[in-house]
């Protein structure tokens, strides 16, 4: 096997936080080599030095047996790195095909060759198993899932030595990993490298080759197989070992906090209408594409909707208004964090208390004190690293970042919860902390509306599961009799679900 | 890293007053005494005073991503509709006369932005053509003499403690600035309207009310201002405050405050003011020609920012 | 009203106030005289100040007179504006052009008027090219710059340090009034020291804060000289608020009603260079008699005479009530 | 979704084009044959040349996110300096100089916002004031006459089939630039610095190298219209070009360019250049006075963009 890519005593120091501290990393062609690590370990920092996106601060690159110009992502493009940032890496104003033959546009004499790149880009597409997306469709305009289909397509578009891809598959539902890992197949066949970031355990177990594990910019494991359990993987990554996924819960028998009255919002959403009781837990489980953000948006009065009505505790909630929502007691915490959860430019506890200076403060005047022990609080019980809730969420991990618009909803007092993906890129470790604070919250009496990807989360946590496909809900599946065949059986329309929800019409899309 | 950031915060901060300082030392060494009296000093304060208190409000709109191209014609109307219509009833009636035109028209762009969705550049400029206009059609041209309003003159010819009272009006907006950008909710909903206009909706902010009282903040800054304006002059002129818009948005982002909304400081707004004050005071005092004057201007703010870059 | 060519026969004292009627010397309409309108177009600078918007409201008086004449008044901020407002004025093809241009780079597009036969009277600031006019008729900046030179010359005996300020720099107005009031003093031989210089673009609120700076730098000021009355008014506030109006005295141009009032309670203000804008009636009055082919009645010629200049006239607390009634 | 984004699109790009035939309808309902002939829109577009060159590279720079306030200031520099040291050399030299003098003040902007990282507010505010100053200090604040160089008074005096020369250029600017913006990899490369810099960055575009290049682009452009200008003036003065910048810009944002960078539209930009030139020409033709046109400006300006915005 010849080493594609070897790092040697990589170092990357950010002012006043050291995220790498002399990493090695070989990747050898035709292998997957999986990085895992908590939220903060340095993964996204390491592939950001070898894809030039950062210059490291000390260590070698060594591509292909040539060092690697530091810092230059033209450089490691041009060397045959191609990449998938963890956070969305493409120009909104730009369409699907122009991102993604952005930096290599295809010309005829000094002019672009539109025509060439639409068709090249509907073919990778294609590849990738969505043909039907609009390659001249605003990428503005697509929605989170398909954002991270075109940054794949355009890692695809140059001729690949090197396939970097951090948490892809976080904001993927099932079938489309499928595919994705299809494509990853075909290229290590081709004798390309390919390094895979994920929090998933399950998928490094089916995917990978060799497993390196990342602890505080440390390696702290590396060439394990992949066949490694997760229980070891995971007691490396957290350093202790660790079980017992989902608190203990006792059923829920509140009174009805959240009404939702044949809300509809075509063509994203049909006609919708269900409860949620106190200290309740309600999962919404589907493909992605499938309207679930929507479902949550309309209730939140962020999305304007054809009709229906949302009641908290009895009371109607008039209609597009996102800040009387809140005021009677909903909160959501969104999908994208960076565009509708952060100020990235705000330290952590100024994010955390946007929504309780009234609670917080004196009067029409703020109190820096009572903020920082209010938001200090709630960041520590998510463990958010490294503990410094004055650090501004710009310099946070992906991961962390997540956790910050987390701990706003969970300081926030409301009745009502509503979870997009809480989960989607949390570490095993902090996830636990996730499943604890939002039972704590549930056991306080709180109606909780949970939308997740992840069915063993689904299945494991929810007191109750709805289904939803093409802006419909299709099932209602109770939490502990559901298994993740039957939700994904309800999510791809398969054969009709065998126990039919009385509260919940069939969809008419 | 808290350490750091404040470290780095520090520079950022103390850049500007470095340059204020840099400037006060040159001025002290070029024309010793005649510059550095406190005389002169509070003189530097006078001139910066009405640039400088349409600046504060300047600062909340830029904060929330907007900009504010009408505050030099409004300026000159509020003080010729104040003059016109209240000028018999007295200063106090002219002074509220004048603020009011002012917020009248802060609102009028506030309503075209937040609920009309004009673009604030667009929105404003509209204002800056009309907002002139009127004041020529109502004064004909002609200035509004107001030398019997004692009250109001006293501004212009007064001091206390030595201390000039435009200066001290000045002194007061950008501590009241300061305490509510930095100190208030309503300060805090502003910088994350203009930090990130969805997340401040889904957390509940609701933004057009926002976005349409940093406009009428403005407005009534500039208000005040114009009374200033009017008590030095002792009478109000339909072409005073050309060229302000440019003045104090200059200041207000020299002074560190991003166009793109979201990041500002009021301390950055008040030395930015005092900045461009020194230099057009230590020009006129070696009494350098105009046009060399607008050279140096040019090559002194570029090196001004460029030492407060040195900072990042 | 003043005719003749440059500073021909010295002005009487009566002349200013002819000026407010001109009708009156000018020829009325002979009765016979009916039929179709004269159009006359005059394009003015932006009304964006005292004289300026003086001159618009001259202009209209005097069209309003004349039941022959059909006036149409535009008025531009800039040069660059005026020259295409005269490429749509010449489409409507005017009897006479009127202009008084914002400066000499509109003179092409005047040129091109005369060349499409339309006649031009220039107001006030003579073009670059003798053959883009008809007739001018203008105020005399170099003149006023002069007489205040002179005044200052004679006030201060010829010994003190003296403060101007300036209009809009750049200009031919700010730079004869400003060379004319040098030639002036010049007979001090340095006598009188011109200690500091800004422009303040004939804006009050500039006016204010420069000799605000100025003040601070200049202990001892004899007397100032300002290009314009509006602008005066900040230097005249900045000179009280500092308590230092006994010290020293000051002087504008133009005209303006504020100025003269001044004049008249005596103290700080002076005296005032007249830089009429009845100029623009006349010239108006001129537009029709060059229209209809007629001289002025009281000259011996039968056409009118290419070039008129105001005589730069002073007023003074002593013969302020006679020009009271032309002030703006 | 595509779907509905094109219907956005058309709309957006439609309204503009709607709003220019309102006015061209309202125009011929008021003026007639005055305003509807061949002459007289030739001479809208003539009045549209300047203004409408400088926007054209104004889109440009707007598109990077950025802003370049000193395009007033140099389209006199570039004049004055042209006029100064290649007037004796005759036309083609004088249009060489100023154009490069334009270029020259493009690229000091953009090293100071590319390489010293200076705001681009606050870096073309410096130029404003030097390249005005500097075209004063270099013409002893007097014009400089330029009637002997006939092929440069040429492109005022003659038409090409009718046409006035510098409508002519303005329209092969305009689709020069609209050619390049669209339809070259520097253009998308300019789109995607102002749409998502870190994206463009780690996409391997050399990101401060564009940045800079827009800066020159416009002062190319505005060199270009100066010459438009001293070509119709036969001489280059110190004071023309007040204001163009706002012109300019407002041309450009009215067009739906967004300031924030990214979204940006170069037919957009020629029809805001048209809107301005048709209300200057509809107003000119009613001979209003200026303080009413003022007004009047104003209020049709909201009244444009409010019919834009019923796009959305
Ligand atoms: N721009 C920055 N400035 C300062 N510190 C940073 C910056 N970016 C990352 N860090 C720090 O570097 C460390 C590693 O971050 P990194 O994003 O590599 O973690 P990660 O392994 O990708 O975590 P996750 O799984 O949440 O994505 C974290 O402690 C983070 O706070
Ligand atoms: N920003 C957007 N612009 C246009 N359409 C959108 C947008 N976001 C979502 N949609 C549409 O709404 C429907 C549901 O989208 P979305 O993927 O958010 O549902 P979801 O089930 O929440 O999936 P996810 O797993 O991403 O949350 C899809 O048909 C999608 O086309
Ligand atoms: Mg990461
Ligand atoms: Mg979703």
């Amino acid at each position: 096997m010849t080493a594609i890519l070897e790092v040697r005593g990589l170092v990357k120091v950010f002012p006043g936080v050291t995220a790498l501290a002399g990493v090695d990393l070989d990747v050898e062609a035709g292998e997957v080599h999986c990085l895992v690590g908590q939220n903060g370990a340095g993964k996204s920092t390491l592939i950001k030095c070898v894809s030039g996106a950062t210059p490291p601060t000390a260590g070698t690159i060594r591509l292909l047996g040539h060092d690697l110009v530091a810092g230059r992502p033209g450089a490691a493009l041009s060397a045959g790195v191609a990449t998938m940032y963890q956070e969305l890496d493409l120009v909104p104003d730009l369409s699907v095909s122009a991102n993604i033959f952005l930096g290599h546009e295809r010309r005829i004499g000094p002019l672009l060759a539109r025509r060439a790149m639409r068709r090249d880009a509907t073919e990778l597409l294609a590849r990738l198993g969505h043909a039907t997306l609009d390659p001249d469709a605003q990428v503005a305009e697509l929605r989170p899932a398909d954002r991270q289909l075109v940054s794949m397509a355009r890692a695809l578009s140059r001729d690949v030595r090197l396939l970097i891809m951090d948490e892809p598959s976080a904001i993927l539902d099932p079938p489309e990993v499928d595919a994705l890992f299809a494509v990853v197949r075909r290229l290590t066949a081709a004798g390309v490298g390919v390094i895979y970031i994920s929090h998933r355990l399950d998928e490094i177990a089916r995917i990978g080759d060799r497993i390196t594990v990342l602890r505080d910019g440390k390696t702290v494991a590396s060439n394990l197989p992949a066949t490694t359990s997760p229980e070891q993987l995971v007691q490396r990554m957290i350093g202790r070992s660790f079980s017992e996924v989902f608190p203990e819960r006792s059923d829920p028998h509140g009174d009805v906090v959240l009404q939702v009255r044949r809300l509809a919002r075509r063509p994203d959403l049909a006609e919708t209408s269900f409860e949620v009781r106190s200290g309740e837990i309600l999962g919404v489980g589907g493909l992605v594409g499938a309207g679930r953000t929507e479902l949550l948006r309309a209730i939140a009065g962020l999305d304007p909707v054809d009709g229906g009505e949302v009641l908290v505790a009895g009371r109607v909630v008039p209609r597009g208004r996102p800040d009387l929502a809140v005021a009677a007691g909903i909160g959501v915490a969104p999908e994208e964090r960076k565009s509708q959860g952060l100020w990235l430019d705000w330290d952590q506890v100024h994010n955390v208390t946007i929504c309780d200076l009234p609670r917080l403060g004196r009067g029409p005047f703020t109190d820096a004190a009572a903020e920082h022990r209010a938001a200090a609080a709630q960041l520590r019980s998510l463990a958010v690293r490294p503990d410094d809730p004055l650090r501004l969420a710009s310099e946070l991990s992906g991961g962390n970042q997540q956790k910050v618009v987390l701990a706003r909803w969970l300081l926030h007092a409301s009745a009502v919860l509503l979870l997009d993906e809480p989960t989607r890129g949390v570490d095993v470790g902090a996830k636990a902390d996730v499943y604890r604070v939002i039972a704590e919250l549930a056991a306080r009496g709180l109606a909780i509306v949970m939308v997740s990807s992840e069915l063993a989360e689904l299945v494991g946590f929810c007191d109750r599961i709805l289904v939803m496909r093409e802006g419909a809900v299709v099932a209602e599946l109770r939490g502990g009799r559901a298994t993740e065949e039957m939700i994904l059986r309800h999510a791809l329309r398969a054969e009709p679900p065998p126990e039919p929800p009385p509260e919940s019409p069939r969809a008419s899309p | 890293m808290t350490l750091d950031a404040l470290r780095r915060m520090k520079v950022q901060e103390l850049a500007l007053p470095l340059v204020v300082v840099l400037l006060v030392v040159i001025g002290a060494v070029l024309k010793g005494t005649i510059f550095f009296s406190t005389a002169n000093l509070w003189n530097v304060l006078l001139q910066a005073s009405v640039a400088g208190t349409v600046a504060v409000g300047m600062t909340f709109v830029i904060a929330t991503g907007g900009i504010d191209l009408a505050v030099g014609s409004v300026l000159a109307a509020a003080a010729i509709v104040g003059g016109h219509y209240f000028h018999g009833a007295g200063s106090a009636w002219f002074m509220a006369g004048t603020i009011l035109a002012g917020a009248a028209a802060g609102a009028i762009n506030g309503i075209a932005v937040a609920w009309l969705r004009i673009v604030p550049f667009v929105a404003t400029l509209a204002m800056l053509a009309a907002a002139r206009g009127i004041a020529q059609q109502i004064s004909h041209q002609t200035p509004v003499g107001l030398y019997d309003l004692e009250a109001l003159t006293r501004i212009g010819s007064q001091r206390v403690l030595g201390i000039p009272i435009p200066a001290i009006v000045f002194l007061v907006v950008v501590a009241l600035g300061a305490l509510v950008l930095n100190g208030t909710r309503y300060g805090r909903y502003v910088v994350a309207v203009g930090g990130n206009r969805e997340a401040a909706r889904i957390a509940g902010i609701r933004v057009r009310p926002i976005v349409f009282s940093v406009y009428v903040l403005v407005g009534v800054c500039t208000g005040i201002a114009s009374v200033l304006q009017t008590g030095q002059l002792a009478s109000a002129s339909p072409v005073v405050g050309l060229g302000l818009e440019l003045d104090a948005i200059a200041a207000v982002v020299i002074g560190g405050t991003s166009l793109a909304g979201g990041r500002c400081t009021m301390l950055g707004t008040f030395f930015g003011v005092l900045t461009f004050a020194l230099i057009f005071n230590l020009l006129t005092l070696e009494n350098v020609e105009s046009q060399v004057q607008q050279i140096l201007r040019g090559v002194i703010i570029l090196g001004a920012v460029a030492v407060q870059r040195r900072g990042h | 009203w003043q005719t003749g060519c440059r500073k021909a026969d010295p002005p009487k004292p009566g002349d200013g106030s002819a000026r407010a009627e001109p009708a009156k010397t000018a020829a009325p309409p002979p009765a016979g005289a009916a039929g179709a309108k004269i159009k006359i177009a005059f394009s003015a600078p932006a009304a964006d100040h005292g004289w300026t918007g003086a001159i618009s409201v001259n202009a209209k008086k005097q069209g309003a007179k004349y039941d022959d004449v059909e006036l149409s008044l535009t008025q531009a901020a800039t040069a660059a504006d005026q020259v295409s407002q005269l490429n749509t004025i010449m489409m409507q093809k005017p009897d006479v052009l009127v202009i008084l241009p914002q400066d000499e780079t509109v003179t092409p597009a005047a040129l091109a008027a005369m060349k499409a036969g339309i006649p031009v009277i220039n107001v006030d600031r003579e073009f670059s090219d003798p053959a883009a006019q008809r007739a001018v008729i203008k105020g005399d900046n170099y003149g006023v710059g002069f007489q205040a030179g002179q005044y200052f010359a004679g006030q201060l005996h010829c010994k003190g340090n003296v403060v101007e300020i300036q209009g809009i720099a750049g200009i031919s107005v700010t730079n004869q009034r400003t060379k004319g009031f040098a030639d002036a003093i010049g007979q001090c031989k340095g006598g009188i020291k011109i200690i500091a210089q800004q422009p303040a673009d004939f804006a009050p609120d500039k006016g204010l804060s420069v000799m605000q700076n100025i003040l601070q730098a200049q202990p001892k000021i004899d007397a100032v000289y300002t290009h314009d009355d509006d602008m005066a008014q900040g230097v005249v506030q900045a000179i009280k608020n500092a308590n230092r109006d006994k010290e020293m005295w000051l002087t504008g141009v133009g005209g303006s009603r504020a100025a003269m009032d001044q004049i008249k309670q005596g103290g700080l203000y002076r005296a005032t260079f007249l830089y009429n804008p009845t100029m623009a009636a006349s010239a108006v009055a001129l537009a029709r008699l060059l229209a209809k082919g007629q001289g002025l009645s009281d000259l011996t010629e039968p056409v009118i005479p290419s070039l008129i200049v105001m005589q730069a006239q002073g007023v003074f607390q002593d013969n302020v009530d006679r020009y009271m009634q032309i002030a703006f």
